[in-house]
């Protein structure tokens, strides 16, 4: 068997990244593109918490942190939009909200 | 090969019980394995008397006799209800979301039943001692909205919705005020010489043993608000009367379970009893001593050690007697000759354990690593330990009879306008008096 | 006496170290194959709430991966503010949008080739990039101290004995950050100011 | 000398109370706005009073006037506004924000604040029910603001920022049942009404600043009584009746005096308030105040006691007929001011002045009355629908009763004082050239007393004519209504004795006390040796004659006659009774219920909503005419042009059509679109084309990186 | 109130006429009393700004006493509005009567008001008695007296726990019952049965009472006043009861008179009208005790105001008993009851409110038309506008406060 090492997490949030961004690129639903963002930012953080380890100090922990706090944001900010979208639109697909203004 | 068993089966368990860490910590899967089986049996078992008495201490409080057919006093009425619950069939609605639906119960159990992996009956008594334990458990804990929230929406009905809603709103909320409430006597355990704190379960409890405190009596009487902040967001957190919003019978009939039926329903069940148990050992670790006995400063010696170590099968004794105390009180009626039999065998059962638990203190009571003395050691951990849980087990089934309930503003004005404040400051006050000592 | 009772028998047992892995590739292909296809199925479900299921269970076995690096404290908060905080937000903001209607429209929209073949030049670039680099990224992991990670990262955020952390600054700022989007959130989604 | 320094105070307590009712007024409770309104009139009148005591100290019955100027709030005093007057010379153009205190202003600041103050009071409970309750009385605390503002002025600009704030009030609050379209009306109507005799107004002050190059009234005062003009001066003729064409506007002369029974759409208190005690004297006000002016132009006078006495007879002959309670008081105020301006016109300055004074009192009290009969009939205002209410609301029938008899003029009440003396200055004065008017007035008298106890008979005494469901319904007002018409009837008795005529024995304190302002005149007068005119009781008192007391019982007699006929032909009246007028001449009455058509003939004349035949004449018909002339004349004349414009422009099109723009701009812009086009993609709203974007360039970074 | 239409509850949008205009004109602020507008915009269309949620309370829910459809109308969790669907325990009790002999209708009003159907019972008699002009002797009046103030504690008893237990204490239930049992043992002592007593009969009782009545009346006195303060430990100053109950449900006096509320519904708003003292019946003018009265009309008020009643009620039947005369028990009453032409219209103070009969005899044996004015029909009128703006919870309440049994008011 082989060890695990540094690159075999990077080929999982490699993985993670493009799934992310497809949901980001062809979904129409805009929660599930938040939620695609949301795996996006998580392949990130593996990949930096990877790193943490093959370095072997936590400046990767520390920066995935600051991450979560940061997708936590987005996360209210986002769903925030969203629902203050809904009330005027009725609804939630991105290519019907295309104005560029209100 | 028996001799071999014989020669080796002692070893094994001394093997275990000489440990000082907990199985998880020493990477032994085997025994982490049992401990995972013990801690799901005993917990299950633990929600089955935890019903039963629940049904009969309450029963007692409002001058009733509560269940009585089933076994004598009842005792069997866990059994046959999980059966009947077993057998009776699984409705799921038509136009619910199946597979929502289906596993919205599981993510509730999952959530109550993985805390236990962290929470220490003893100082080796845990599945693992994990070094973010408290952290584990709160997040774990709060998996558990998750199921009460897919509940409430599969079943795509109003009065299940807006249970739901109305629960997560609750638990989302009162889980602010508990965890500052947490951290306040996560505080406290930085308060040694090398001012390091500590996020573990077991370490927690061991700085209590360090500075021979419980931190409920802590900086009198910061300790002892936390604890009741604590005490009263656990209920909120459990949805048990007088917060049980999400269940108002009176008004929304069921809550998020209205739909359930059946095994799925005790499901819900069990994992709300899970839960209650868990958030109580969260309170009894963090304030109340975890496994320590009482008195451990003022009164220690071997001889107080030994008499302590008396209290698990005097416990039991009591028990027993209390159960052939029943069969006297019995009607001397041919009828009721099953019934008694099978009194008198529980109070046998019951008087055999603390017989053997006896003998086990009296064995035991020497210093030295024996099977005898280590087995008393951790009886008494756990028997501690779980003593203080049941006295939360009790005190949840008093409010329950005592309150009327709260409504849903009333109940949210509480969590956030005075438990979060008065959580904040003790956390603040608790601060500065810490840097203040140190 | 058997090897496995053995083993069970001589592994740690009061062996104060503890530290051996207990993490073992199998865990790791495990844990990488459940986040993968749940990732898999959170882009492709019609059901927006399935979506938010399968998502939790990417995070969580996400957090199995931390844990598999020596991360204790990140797994931790990666359950508690993903799985316990944010996919709740998720979950309560798609009840209050009415997905009924989404479910029955289309999933994809109409560039989805364009956005699918993109994403697959992305991962090419991605496995190409590793596999040419591969000489970057040494074999050996570093061992991390688990038992005093949290205290470590509690260093560099808050600094230690009076000095401050290298990351303090941006830990305020980053609280300052939260603050802002929960006033943004707040504002947003309220009906009258 | 505190409350005469700080005199501005009087008009900024009722302001603060209407600034505090427009910014936080929605909020307040009732209670709250009664103590903030009712409050600063209470302080208002009551800091008035002491002003008034200071200033008699001050005065020492020499009459000398006060004046404060807080600052000049228009032009500088230092030659930056400067202005050419008549002769040539320079004044300076400057207002104060100035205030003057004389017995003439003195006054009308009492009995402005305090009837003011007892009609808010009365209000708290007329009101009670009224929804818009804070902003009916942040307007009647603007309304008092302004007019103390008015009478406190010590120059034309102000007082004229005064009077068109009481305008201003008046329109408001006529129009405070906005929503009721006559309402609406009404209050346009006066609003448009008062702007003609603005305009006149503001035009005559302007001629007097021109002539004499001051706003101040001590300048020109001064000026007037110097000598330096002679008696018909033509510009000061003008200006005078300019102003006199002011005042008719704002105290309801002829012919302007239109708006003000469709005033009564207001609530009661304001009728009582603005259109019968205090606004609409303020005309008198005006020309009492420039009583140097007017002495120095005997035409101004001459048509000021002829249009008086014609406003008086008319008014009153209207008021005979009149159903609507409210209408035949609001006649009866017209008729009243008309008496108001005989006796200025004759140059009875303070007679005029005196009447103004009692007619305060008992107008205020005969509205409030009114509206307490309303109050108790449910909102009903038709006296045929009244009836025997004596027994039902006893204290609201001996005060209208007291005061029905102070306006008939019987003695001993306020009413037989001030109309007698009115009657027998006009007699007296320039030697009985003016004895025709004191027919008129005489006659007015007689109907006065007719309609006035016609309208006590038909409410008070006469069978009852209500419905039953009203009749069930009538109850005596609250005491916070009752009160002020106790007080108010206690006024309308007494205050008639202030000036008790020499010819009974007294000493007419008042026109003593007046004197100081209208004394002067007399002496330019007697200067110029116009005998007659009598500006001052100083002349009067020399003048008893036995013809006063005959006159004295002829007006008595007037009053008796008219009760009586009044009690024969309504003390009975049932349902559907008889008017007297209409049996004897129906002709007469049509042509008095309809108010001399005055309104219609406005219309057809000046308005020109009616159409005279074929011809629309007024201001309609001049726009008529406008648009006729510019539909055909000057729009013939552009089509014209346009025409030939048109025919070269298609040319002109053409070419650029197909020349400039087809080869010089259309071109260029094709171009520029297709090359934009690649730039547009980037940029066309599509969020996941963004994002796609992004991706695209994190390839591109991807791709450069590895192989660099 | 309409009669269930068994429709979907989307369809009720169209039952109430719009009352929509002039909302905005702040000034002139319309109280709806009584009346209902669930009327909404469009609703099939769900705004998150308003989203309108109608739900179905009823007929088969724990807290609506029965069967009892109240459809309410949602912001959130806040109540816009409430319509009341009843009529699901229709017997025509009414029509019953035209077909009945006076005496043998007696039986059937113990089935309206099951709680209290002693009081039930004494209306009807004193109504017919009044339409005889025949007037119950003085020992039976007694009895009356004593057997209606003991049903009015049972019934207060009852109303106590499910109303407690509606709020979420389960406790008081289980005592109240407790001792409501003596109540229900001496009701069957005395008369063979326990709810639907049929005690009394036109021109007095038929039953003497039983030997050591007076005892074990004076015993039960004894015994139950100490359980009154006893429910009153457990809720009077708890904490959450308080802030349930205080300020929740409020209906003003004026309000409260214009809707006809009576009862102890009306005395919590503080209007001390009972028909007790009001226009005393039976032997009630003998007796010597106070009518409690609330101040707030809350639910808390009604609570004490209950609470309160049943002190009373222990003293009246302390009276009672002390003081019970000797005689006979039945008046002359001919054997077939033929009341001379007329009408009649009697009410009494039941536990609930002012229960009436109104009957109309055209001589014969049977009632020509007989009414019965149920205080909670009536009573329960006033639910709209007492919970209008309250919480979900608050209605559970409210319904429990106002005391209602659907007996009563479906007839």
């Amino acid at each position: 068997m082989v060890p695990i090492t540094t690159i075999h997490y990077l080929v999982v949030a490699a993985a993670l990244f493009v799934l992310g961004v497809i949901g980001v690129l062809t979904r129409r639903n805009v929660v599930v593109i938040l939620m695609s963002i949301e795996l996006i930012l998580n392949a990130v953080n593996l990949n930096l918490v990877a790193f943490s380890r093959m370095w072997g100090n936590l400046h990767g922990q520390v920066f995935s942190i600051f991450i979560t706090v940061d997708a936590a944001a987005e996360a209210a900010a986002g769903l925030g939009i969203l629902i203050a979208f809904f009330r005027n639109k009725e609804t939630v697909n991105v290519d019907e909200i295309d104005l560029l203004k209100w | 090969m028996p001799n071999m068993i014989a020669i080796w089966m002692p070893n094994f368990i001394m093997s275990y019980l000489g440990s000082t860490v907990t199985p998880g910590e020493a990477g032994s899967q085997f025994w982490a394995l049992i401990y995972v089986l013990i801690i799901f049996a005993g917990v299950s078992v633990a929600v089955m008397s935890m019903n039963w008495l629940e049904r009969k201490a309450l029963a007692h409080f409002q001058i009733r006799l509560g269940p009585m057919r089933v076994g004598p006093h009842g005792l069997l009425q866990p059994i046959a209800d999980a059966l009947k619950l077993m057998l009776k069939e699984d409705i799921i609605p038509s136009e619910a979301d199946q597979f929502v639906f289906w596993v919205a119960p599981l993510i509730g159990l999952l959530a109550a039943f993985t805390v236990y992996t962290v929470i220490p009956f003893g100082p080796s008594q845990a599945v693992s001692d994990m070094n973010i334990g408290i952290l584990f458990m709160l997040g774990v804990s709060s998996l558990g909205v998750l199921g009460v929230v897919v509940a409430g929406w599969a079943s795509n009905s109003h009065y299940p919705l807006i249970g739901a809603l109305r629960s997560s709103a609750q638990m989302v909320s009162y889980e602010v005020a508990m965890g500052l409430a947490v951290v306040s006597a996560i505080l406290m355990t930085s308060l040694n010489e090398k001012g390091t704190g500590t996020l573990s379960m077991i370490g927690i409890v061991r700085a209590q043993e360090q500075q021979g405190i419980w931190f409920i009596f802590k900086f009198f009487p910061l300790g002892l608000i936390a604890f009741i902040v604590f005490a009263i967001a656990m209920i909120a957190e459990t949805n048990r009367a007088p917060f049980d919003m999400a269940e108002a019978e009176s008004e929304l009939t069921a809550g998020y379970h209205t739909e359930y039926s059946g095994l799925r329903w005790s499901l819900f069940m069990l994992a709300e009893y899970a839960a209650m148990i868990a958030v109580s050992s969260i309170a009894v670790t963090l304030w109340l001593g975890g496994w320590m006995r009482p008195f451990v400063r003022l009164l220690h010696g071997p001889s107080w050690d030994f008499i302590f170590s008396l209290f698990p099968g005097l416990t039991f004794l009591g028990l027993a007697a209390i159960a052939f105390v029943g069969v006297l009180r019995m009607p001397a009626h041919s009828f009721f000759k099953i019934q008694k039999i099978g009194l008198e065998a529980f109070g046998g059962l019951l008087g055999f354990i603390a017989l053997m638990l006896l003998v086990i203190a009296i064995a035991g009571r020497s210093q030295d690593p024996s099977i005898g003395s280590r087995l008393n050691e951790s009886i008494g951990y756990i028997y501690w330990f779980l003593l203080k849980v049941a006295v939360f087990m009790y005190l949840f089934i008093w409010y329950r009879a005592t309150w009327p309930r709260y409504r849903f503003d009333q109940l949210m004005r509480v969590g956030w306008k005075v438990l979060l404040p008065i959580s904040l400051a003790v956390l603040i006050v608790t601060a500065i008096v810490g840097v203040l000592v140190a | 006496m058997n090897p496995a009772m053995n083993s069970a028998l001589n592994s740690g047992l009061n062996s104060t170290a503890g530290m051996a892995p207990v993490a073992t590739p199998y865990f790791f292909y495990g844990l990488a194959a459940l986040a993968v296809v749940s990732g898999f199925l959170v882009i492709t479900r019609r059901n927006v709430v399935h979506s938010a299921l399968a998502l939790i269970v990417t995070l969580l076995s996400v957090a199995g991966l931390y844990l598999m690096l020596y991360a204790p404290f990140v797994a931790g908060v990666q359950i508690i503010v993903y799985a316990g905080g944010i996919m709740v937000l998720f979950l309560f903001v798609i009840m209050l949008v009415n997905i009924e209607r989404s479910v029955k429209e289309r999933r994809f929209n109409s560039m989805w080739p364009v956005g699918l073949s993109a994403a697959g030049a992305l991962f090419t670039l991605f496995v190409f990039a590793f596999a040419k680099g591969r000489a970057l990224f040494p074999d050996r992991m570093m061992s991390l101290p688990e038992s005093s990670n949290t205290q470590q990262i509690a260093t560099m955020l808050y600094g230690d004995a009076g000095k401050i952390g290298p990351y303090t600054f941006a830990f305020e700022i980053a609280s300052l950050l939260l603050l802002v989007a929960i006033l943004g959130a707040v504002i947003m989604t309220k009906k009258k100011i | 000398m505190f409350f005469l320094n700080h005199i501005y105070l009087i008009p900024l307590f009722p302001a603060f109370g209407a600034a505090i009712m427009f910014f936080f007024g929605r909020k307040l409770q009732k209670t709250t706005v009664d103590a903030v309104c009712v409050g600063a009139i209470v302080v208002a009148f009551l800091f008035a009073c002491f002003t008034a005591v200071e200033y008699t100290h001050f005065a020492h019955g020499t009459g000398q006037p006060f004046e404060k100027i807080v600052y000049t709030w228009l032009g500088s005093g230092d030659g930056h506004l400067n202005f050419t007057k008549r002769d040539g010379t320079l004044a300076s153009f400057n207002a104060d924000a100035g205030f003057l205190l004389d017995p003439l202003s003195s006054i009308w600041l009492l009995f402005v604040t305090g009837v003011g103050m007892l009609i808010h009071i009365y209000s708290t409970g007329y009101m009670a029910h009224e929804g818009g309750y804070y902003r009916f009385f942040g307007y009647m605390n603007l309304f008092m603001f302004s007019m103390l503002t008015l009478i406190l002025a010590n120059n034309y600009i102000l007082l004229f920022v005064g009077w068109e704030g009481v305008g201003l009030c008046s329109y408001l609050l006529i129009g405070f049942y906005f929503h009721r379209n006559s309402a609406s009306t009404a209050a346009n109507k006066a609003f448009i009404v008062n702007r003609i005799g603005d305009a006149g107004f503001i035009l005559g002050a302007l001629t007097l600043s021109w002539y004499l190059g001051s706003f101040r009234f001590a300048d020109i005062n001064t000026l007037a009584r110097s000598g330096h003009f002679a008696i018909g001066d033509p510009v000061l003729t003008a200006a005078a009746l300019l102003l006199f064409v002011g005042a008719c506007g704002k105290s309801a002369q002829i012919p302007l005096y239109i708006w003000l029974p469709d005033a009564m759409e207001g609530p009661t208190p304001v009728s009582a308030l603005i259109h019968a005690a205090t606004m609409v004297t303020a005309g008198v006000y005006m020309v009492a105040r420039s009583n140097a002016v007017f002495i120095l132009a005997p035409t101004a006078m001459k048509t000021v006691a002829i249009v008086g006495a014609l406003t008086a007879v008319f008014a009153a002959s209207i008021g005979l007929v009149q159903n609507d309670i409210k209408r035949v008081l609001a006649y009866s105020t017209v008729s009243q001011l008309g008496y108001m301006f005989l006796a200025l016109g004759v140059g009875a300055f303070a007679a005029g002045v005196f009447h103004v004074f009692t007619h305060a009192f008992f107008k205020a009290l005969l509205f409030l009355g009114s509206g307490s009969v309303i109050h108790a009939m449910s909102g009903e205002q038709d006296m045929r629908n009244m009836g025997d209410l004596r027994r039902r609301i006893p204290t609201t029938h001996w005060t209208m009763f007291v005061a029905t008899l102070a306006i008939a003029g019987i003695f001993p009440f306020a009413g037989f004082f001030s109309k007698d003396e009115i009657l027998w200055q006009t007699w007296a004065s320039e030697g009985g050239a003016y004895r025709i008017l004191w027919f008129v007035g005489y006659a007015t008298a007689l109907m006065t007393a007719f309609y006035m106890f016609r309208l006590m008979y038909l409410t008070f005494y006469s069978p009852s004519r209500m419905s039953h469901e009203v009749e069930h319904h009538v109850h005596e007002s609250p005491k916070s209504m009752t009160v002020p018409l106790v007080i108010l009837a206690i006024c309308s008795i007494g205050a008639g004795w202030l000036s008790w005529p020499h010819s009974l024995g007294g000493s007419a304190n008042f026109e003593k006390f007046l004197e100081p302002v209208f004394a002067h005149e007399a002496v330019v007068l007697q200067e110029e040796g116009k005998s007659g005119q009598l500006a001052a009781g100083k002349k009067e008192a020399e003048h008893t004659d036995k013809t006063e007391y005959v006159l004295m019982f002829l007006s008595l007699a007037a009053a008796g006659v008219g009760w009586g006929m009044a009690r024969s032909a309504y003390l009975t009246a049932r349902k559907d009774y008889p008017e007297p007028i209409a049996q004897k001449s129906p002709r007469l009455f049509n042509v008095l219920y309809n108010k001399w058509f005055v309104d219609e003939g406005y219309d057809y004349i000046f308005t020109g909503r009616r159409k005279l035949g074929e011809v629309r004449l007024g201001a309609m018909g001049a726009g008529e005419a406008a648009s006729w002339f510019d539909a055909k004349v000057i729009d013939g004349v552009v089509n014209d042009v346009g025409w030939v414009a048109r025919a070269v422009a298609t040319l002109s099109t053409w070419s650029d059509k197909w020349i400039i723009d087809g080869l010089g701009v259309n071109g260029p812009a094709i171009l520029a679109r297709m090359i934009s086009y690649p730039a547009r993609l980037l940029e066309w709203g599509l969020v996941q084309w963004y994002a796609l974007v992004m991706v695209a360039g994190l390839l591109g970074f991807g791709v450069y990186y590895v192989w660099k | 109130m309409s009669a269930p239409t068994g429709e979907d509850t989307k369809n009720i949008s169209h039952l109430a006429p719009s009352n929509r205009e002039n909302s905005d004109q702040g000034e002139t602020e319309r109280k709806n009393v009584g009346g209902n507008d669930l009327t909404f915009e469009n609703p099939d269309k769900t705004y998150l700004d308003s989203n309108e949620l109608i739900i179905n309370m009823g007929p088969q829910h724990p807290a609506t006493h029965g069967v009892l459809r109240v459809i309410l109308k949602l912001d959130g969790e806040k109540v816009l509005g409430t319509e009341c669907v009843i009529g699901y325990l229709h017997r025509g009790v009414e029509k019953i009567a035209e077909n009945r002999t006076y005496t043998m209708f007696n039986p059937y009003v113990d089935r309206m008001d099951y709680v209290a159907a002693v009081s039930n019972g004494l209306g009807y008699c004193e109504a017919v008695e009044k339409l005889l002009n025949v007037e119950a002797t003085p020992r039976a009046k007694y009895i009356r007296v004593i057997l209606t103030e003991l049903n009015r504690i049972a019934s207060h008893q009852l109303w106590l726990g499910t109303h407690a237990l509606d709020i979420g204490a389960m406790t008081p239930l289980f005592y109240t019952f407790r001792d409501r049992e003596e109540i229900l043992k001496i009701f069957e002592k005395y008369c063979g049965a326990r709810l639907t007593t049929h005690a009394f009969r036109i021109g007095g009782c038929q039953y003497e009472t039983y030997a050591g009545f007076e005892k074990e009346v004076k015993n039960f006195l004894t015994f139950v006043a100490p359980k009154i303060d006893e429910y009153e430990t457990l809720l009077t100053t708890n904490r959450i009861w308080m802030e349930r109950t205080k300020n929740v449900g409020v209906i003003s006096a004026a309000d409260a008179i214009a809707l006809g509320v009576t009862g102890p519904v009306l005395r919590a708003s503080g209007v001390k009208w009972d028909l007790r003292k009001a226009q005393p019946y039976a032997a009630y003018s003998e007796f010597d005790f106070e009518i409690p009265v609330g101040t707030n009309g809350d639910t808390y008020d009604r609570y004490l105001v209950r609470m309160a009643e049943m002190r009373q009620s222990l003293r009246i039947i302390e009276q009672a008993v002390n003081s019970i005369p000797e005689g006979p028990i039945m008046a002359k009453v001919p054997k077939v009851i033929k009341p001379p032409v007329g009408e009649i219209y009697h009410s009494i103070e039941s536990p609930k409110g002012e229960l009436g009969y109104f009957i109309v005899s055209d001589g014969s044996t049977q009632p020509y038309r007989l009414r019965v004015r149920p205080p909670s029909f009536v009573n329960l009128q006033a639910l709209d506008i007492m919970v209008r703006g309250l919480l979900v919870a608050d209605v559970v309440a409210v319904i429990g406060t106002i005391d209602i049994v659907l007996g009563e008011v479906d007839r």
